[in-house]
């Protein structure tokens, strides 16, 4: 199977998936990338990209929450097909800060139920359906998500002085 | 104390044998008063027990710091004292100032009492264990059967330090020694007869004296019976299971258990359970030496008139041997722990019952035959 | 104004010999907790193995608390970790040393700005006794800290406190930049050289 | 949709060699939880697994770690660029070397700057170096493990060169701050490189001696092989990489599948298990890549040496940006580390000298998550192998 370029890649998605449920191509030097708008298409396109024989996407190689500091959160997907074509791409999904759940892919792909902890604990995305969202670093009871732009670090932490 | 006394060796044919144990210095020492004090008697046992302390100082706990350093491209101790002579004595003196801590949680008496039955099992084997042709602490007609039902105390007391600690490795650690520890007995014990049925006899003078000779090594009962060196293989990986010696160290496998039985243990309850393995350790080795390596019994030949064996012979040369020969299965014992990593207790088991004991079976029946029939 | 107690244990000199013996038995056999928690750990398994040896030392790593006598802090102490490194601390018995090794365990070291999950300090949980800075510090800085931790057991006696011991070693130790300025090569060259041409002239008369 | 996956997670109770444990299943055992961390001596650091288990048998094993959790992402939002990769050499601090080539990859497509050669042959020679210094102590604590403690020590004291040749590069033992975004901080000193040489020289026998000394220790094998095998489709789905991915069978070397650098003009081979002594995804599988990978290390090396272009009035600093502000953008880009892939997905704001987030992908934080599907079913003893085998660095893992 050939190694496809990144717009062969969009425009298979887009041909499943209509062109409503993602983004144009975002064809850049360093990272090309393209967002899925329609959250509940999510799980349905990560599962194809996995399944498809054309793109075969089974490796995923990173996953990413970013705080973009304008009340939108992102998570970005980096998603590689290992074994079969080689080809890469990357996926974005948003959401704003007072609605902060996506979907989880947890199934899809076992490496993300990890990554999405690690997501939620750090920027405070929900993923719905991940089957163990617990704080992954930071303890239990450790308040805020410190990788939010507007983060405060708290005081005291059991007794313990927290700042220098 | 008395104990000793009362139970008087046999009387031994002496003119079966070239060297007679007489066992004389215990009896001088029995008799041995200073103003109605029977000192003597008190000092029966206590030799040993300087003995292995000293032993457990410097062969032991100095030894293995030694050879382990020589194995692995260091130096090891040398900053206390002359070449580090003095760490093990630095390392008792410290254990001692230690703060004795009982675990909130643990069982106390349990606790307590653990160690010390560790302690007294490994020890108390060391009665029967002839150190010379005169000094055996009691001479019992049962030695051999005796030291091998005593060390099971020991067992016990692993089981005690394990459940009393009330914490989960240590009970882990614990019912795997008890476990191991069961398990290889019958193979020693298997073992241990092939020898005992060579020399006719439980008692470990009778034992030694019956390897006795002019010939000095050959006398030795591993090399009177065809099966004899692999009864003494199985004895010796046996024994390094009972001691919970590497490879067989689960019990206190410290990179899965942290410590085993004795993670909660510190201080001197700890110093007593360390003392107790390189005790056993010793133990092991001498009882393995008295069965198929002659004991006391001096290795070298009478050679026509240059009489090797007669002049390296006696109560004083036989101390000599029979510490040489431990000490040397201690170093070996110290050699193999610090070259093969560790064995999972699945594949410990299978090789206690699936390899040692049918082999221990083979061998013991074949030397019953060899025996009979044809010696 | 000592109470009498410490008047009577201490200064005689049978109390003083048998101080320095159980002394000199606790600081020829430190056993540290092997107690790894960062980069530090890595220097101190290096510390440990063969080319350094602290074997040398009497110092062998114990993995359970309960049997060593000084806790080795090697690296980052987080908030996470914080409440066991306490627990682990208080399971040791007495009496136990406490070495913080690295500026993480110092005071945060890199992290002391933006950390927000480092514990700035291990001293914010447990008290220290010395500390070696580095990050990570060479096996031999480690070396130097171990000393360090001997000579304040050397100087423990009855009725004096950890703190006052601490204190007498602070004044006898120069001042860290008195020992840089000794150890600079510029002022290391101005009175060896006086000394060498002694030697020579003493050699010349010898000769 | 789950079901109709190629990979569905099951008991690993019924896989080869798992049930030969269970000997009595009718007896009515209670589980016990044991709490293994985050100070064991297995843990390799302050990792705490859970382990539920039925007598020794592990039943499930969860692991928790963030007990070295130490805000990476949020320093590298607070700090230049340049100032960040300290940082990353106090990542996996065993491959310090390694992880600092990754990040400094990615600052780099960002500004889209070409490195001298020379410069890359010098970073390839010191980041292999590092390879082997970080198998090694993988490679000695595995052995520390299984409970071989000599071979540890002999290890620990080849590694030491190591130390002392990169240290005479940079004047660090461990963390060095030595590549820098578009060159190195220092030139080789003079002999250098044949130093290295030498070392190679002196090394290879040595690899054969540890191979005699622990891999092919009977016992060893005994005790790793056929333990917590993990298949290649499962491997690729836990997104598995490094020596745990080839270890399964799956020759993925990013050197060799996705170049950079100048790997492409080097030759050597991403190791896989051949099968013979191991089986394939096995934890002796992933033991003998590392095993084989320091061979191949040391033949890069030497390549390296030999194809090194001479400069005498090189600077290192030449390509350096004395300011460094790419331009709005985002990029994901990764190296091969001795623990698997290490990705820095780095967005640039176009505004500032800072990055406006770097989320550091690490290669045992991905490892690890597949443990308590690997431990299921095995012994404790099995665990801590499997756990050795993994080979973790919990700075890493926490960030």
């Amino acid at each position: 199977m050939p190694k496809l370029s990144p717009e062969a890649i969009h425009a298979i998605v887009k041909e499943e998936f209509g062109s409503d449920a993602i983004s144009d191509l975002d064809n850049s030097r360093t990272m090309p990338n393209f967002t899925v708008l329609d959250h509940s298409l999510w799980q349905p396109i990560a599962y194809f990209l996995r399944t498809d024989e054309r793109l075969k996407f089974d490796y995923l190689a990173c996953l990413s929450g970013v705080d973009y500091n304008d009340g939108t959160l992102g998570v970005v997907y980096n998603l590689e097909s290992l074994a079969a074509h080689q080809h890469k791409i990357a996926v974005k999904l948003k959401c704003t800060k007072e609605n902060n759940r996506v979907p989880s892919v947890a199934e899809i792909w076992r490496t993300a139920e990890w990554h999405e902890r690690e997501a939620y604990d750090l920027i405070g995305i929900v993923f719905e359906g991940n089957p163990d969202l617990r704080r992954i670093l930071c303890p239990e009871d450790w308040e805020g998500h410190p990788l939010r732009k507007d983060y405060k670090v708290q005081e005291y932490y059991h007794g313990i002085k927290v700042p220098y | 104390m008395r104990l000793f006394a009362t139970i008087a060796p046999d009387a031994l044919a002496a003119s079966a044998a070239p060297v007679a144990a007489d066992n004389a210095w215990v009896k001088a020492l029995e008799s041995f008063e200073v103003a109605g004090v029977p000192v003597g008697v008190w000092a029966i046992p206590a030799i040993p027990l300087v003995f292995i302390a000293v032993y457990a100082l410097y062969v032991g706990v100095y030894g293995e710091r030694k050879v382990s350093a020589f194995i692995q491209d260091r130096i090891g101790p040398n900053e206390t004292g002359k070449w580090g002579l003095l760490q093990t004595i630095a390392d008792i003196l410290k254990l001692i100032q230690k703060e004795d801590v009982v675990p909130a949680a643990a069982d106390k008496p349990l606790f307590v009492l653990g160690p010390l039955i560790v302690f007294v099992g490994a020890f108390a084997a060391f009665a029967v264990l002839p150190f010379s042709s005169a000094f055996i602490g009691a001479d019992l007609n049962v030695g051999v059967f005796y030291a091998v039902s005593i060390v099971s105390v020991e067992a016990v007391g692993i089981l005690m330090c394990g459940w009393g600690s009330n914490n989960k490795w240590s009970l882990f650690g614990a019912v795997r020694s008890v476990a191991q520890v069961v398990s290889y007995e019958i193979p020693a014990s298997i073992s241990i007869l092939v020898g005992v049925m060579m020399a006719g006899s439980l008692s470990m003078q009778k034992i030694v004296m019956s390897q006795s000779g002019e010939y000095g090594i050959l006398h030795y009962a591993v090399f009177q019976s065809p099966v004899a060196w692999l009864a003494m293989i199985i004895y010796f990986i046996s024994a390094l299971a009972e001691c919970n010696r590497a490879p067989f160290d689960i019990p206190e496998a410290e990179s899965e258990l942290v410590s085993g039985y004795f993670t909660e243990y510190g201080g001197m309850k700890f110093a007593m359970i360390f003392l107790a393995e390189y005790a056993s350790m010793f133990m092991t080795s001498v009882i393995l030496s008295v069965l198929f390596l002659g004991g006391w019994n001096s290795p070298l030949p009478n050679i026509g008139p240059v009489a090797l064996n007669d002049w390296t012979n006696g109560p004083v040369w036989g101390a000599f041997w029979i510490m040489l020969k431990g000490f040397f299965f201690v170093i070996v014992m110290m050699w193999v722990r610090w070259t093969l990593p560790r064995f999972r207790v699945d594949q410990l088991m299978y090789l206690c019952w699936k390899v040692l004991t049918p082999f221990a079976l083979l061998t013991f029946a074949f030397a019953a035959v060899w025996e009979l029939y044809v010696r | 104004m000592p109470s009498l107690l410490d008047a009577k244990l201490s200064g005689g000199a049978i109390v003083t010999k048998v101080e320095d013996l159980l002394n000199w038995s606790r600081l020829s056999s430190l056993w540290p907790m092997s107690f790894g928690l960062a980069c530090c750990a890595i220097e101190m398994m290096a510390t440990n193995a063969s080319n350094y040896d602290l074997e040398r030392f009497g110092i062998f790593p114990r993995s359970s608390p309960r049997q060593s006598d000084l806790m080795i802090v090697a690296g980052t102490v987080t908030f996470k970790m914080a409440e066991r490194v306490k627990r682990l601390y208080d399971q040791m018995s007495e009496p136990r040393y406490v070495l913080s090794m690295g500026s993480c365990a110092n005071c945060g070291g890199p992290y002391w700005e933006h950390g927000y999950h480092v514990v700035k300090g291990v001293d914010r949980i447990i008290p220290v006794d010395v500390y070696v800075p580095g990050c990570p510090p060479r096996p031999e800085a480690l070396i130097g800290g171990l000393m360090k931790i001997q000579e304040l057991i050397r100087e423990e006696r009855l009725g004096l406190t950890r703190q006052e011991a601490l204190k007498k070693i602070a004044a006898k130790t120069a001042p860290a930049e008195e020992v840089i300025i000794a150890a600079h090569p510029f002022n290391a060259n101005v009175k060896p050289a006086e000394t060498k041409t002694e030697k020579k002239e003493t050699e010349e008369a010898v000769a | 949709m789950a079901e109709t996956l190629e990979y569905a997670p099951k008991t690993r109770l019924s896989q080869a060699g798992a049930d030969r444990y269970i000997v009595e299943k009718e007896i009515e055992t209670e589980y016990m939880t044991l709490n293994m961390g985050p100070q064991h001596p297995a843990t390799h650091g302050v990792l705490r697994v859970e382990l539920v288990t039925d007598g020794e048998v592990v039943v499930k094993a969860t692991p928790y770690m963030g007990y070295l959790h130490r805000c990476f992402e949020k320093h590298a939002e607070a700090l230049d660029y340049q100032q960040v990769i300290p940082y990353t050499d106090r990542m996996d601090y065993l491959s310090a070397m390694c992880t600092e080539h990754a990040y400094v990859m990615a600052i780099e497509k960002l500004l889209n700057i070409e490195v001298p050669r020379r410069i890359e042959f010098m970073r390839v020679i010191v980041v292999e170096l590092q390879r082997i210094a970080s198998h090694q102590v993988a490679i000695a604590t595995y052995g520390l493990d299984i409970g071989a403690f000599t071979p540890f020590l002999h290890i620990m004291r080849d590694r030491e060169h190591i130390l002392t040749l990169l240290e005479w590069l940079c004047g660090a033992r461990m963390l060095y701050n030595y590549i820098w975004v578009g060159g190195v901080s220092h030139n080789f000193p003079p002999k250098f490189k044949q130093r290295v040489a030498e070392f190679v020289k002196y090394y290879r026998p040595k690899v054969d001696e540890m191979m005699a000394l622990l891999t092919e220790n009977k016992l060893f094998i005994e005790r790793t092989r056929g333990v917590g095998v993990l298949p290649a489709d499962v491997a690729i789905n836990y997104g598995c990489s490094g020596p745990m991915l080839r270890g399964s069978g799956v020759k993925w070397d990013l050197r060799k599948n996705d170049p950079y650098s100048i790997y492409p003009e080097l030759e050597f081979d991403a190791v896989v298990p051949d099968g013979k002594l191991s089986i394939i995804g096995d934890s002796l599988s992933r033991h003998l890549v590392r095993c084989y990978e320091i061979y191949e290390s040391l033949k890069i090396i030497e390549q390296c040496i030999d194809k090194m272009p001479e400069d005498p009035n090189f600077d290192p600093h030449a390509a350096v940006p004395k300011r460094i502000k790419p331009p709005a953008g985002e990029v994901y880009a990764r190296g091969e580390n001795p623990r698997g892939e290490v990705g820095f997905y780095v967005i640039s704001d176009g505004k500032g000298t800072k990055p406006f987030r770097c989320k550091a992908r690490s290669g045992c934080f991905v490892n690890l998550s597949v443990l308590p599907e690997l431990a299921k079913g095995n012994l404790i003893s099995d665990v801590v192998a499997i756990l050795g085998s993994v080979d973790i660095v919990l700075g890493e893992v926490d960030r």
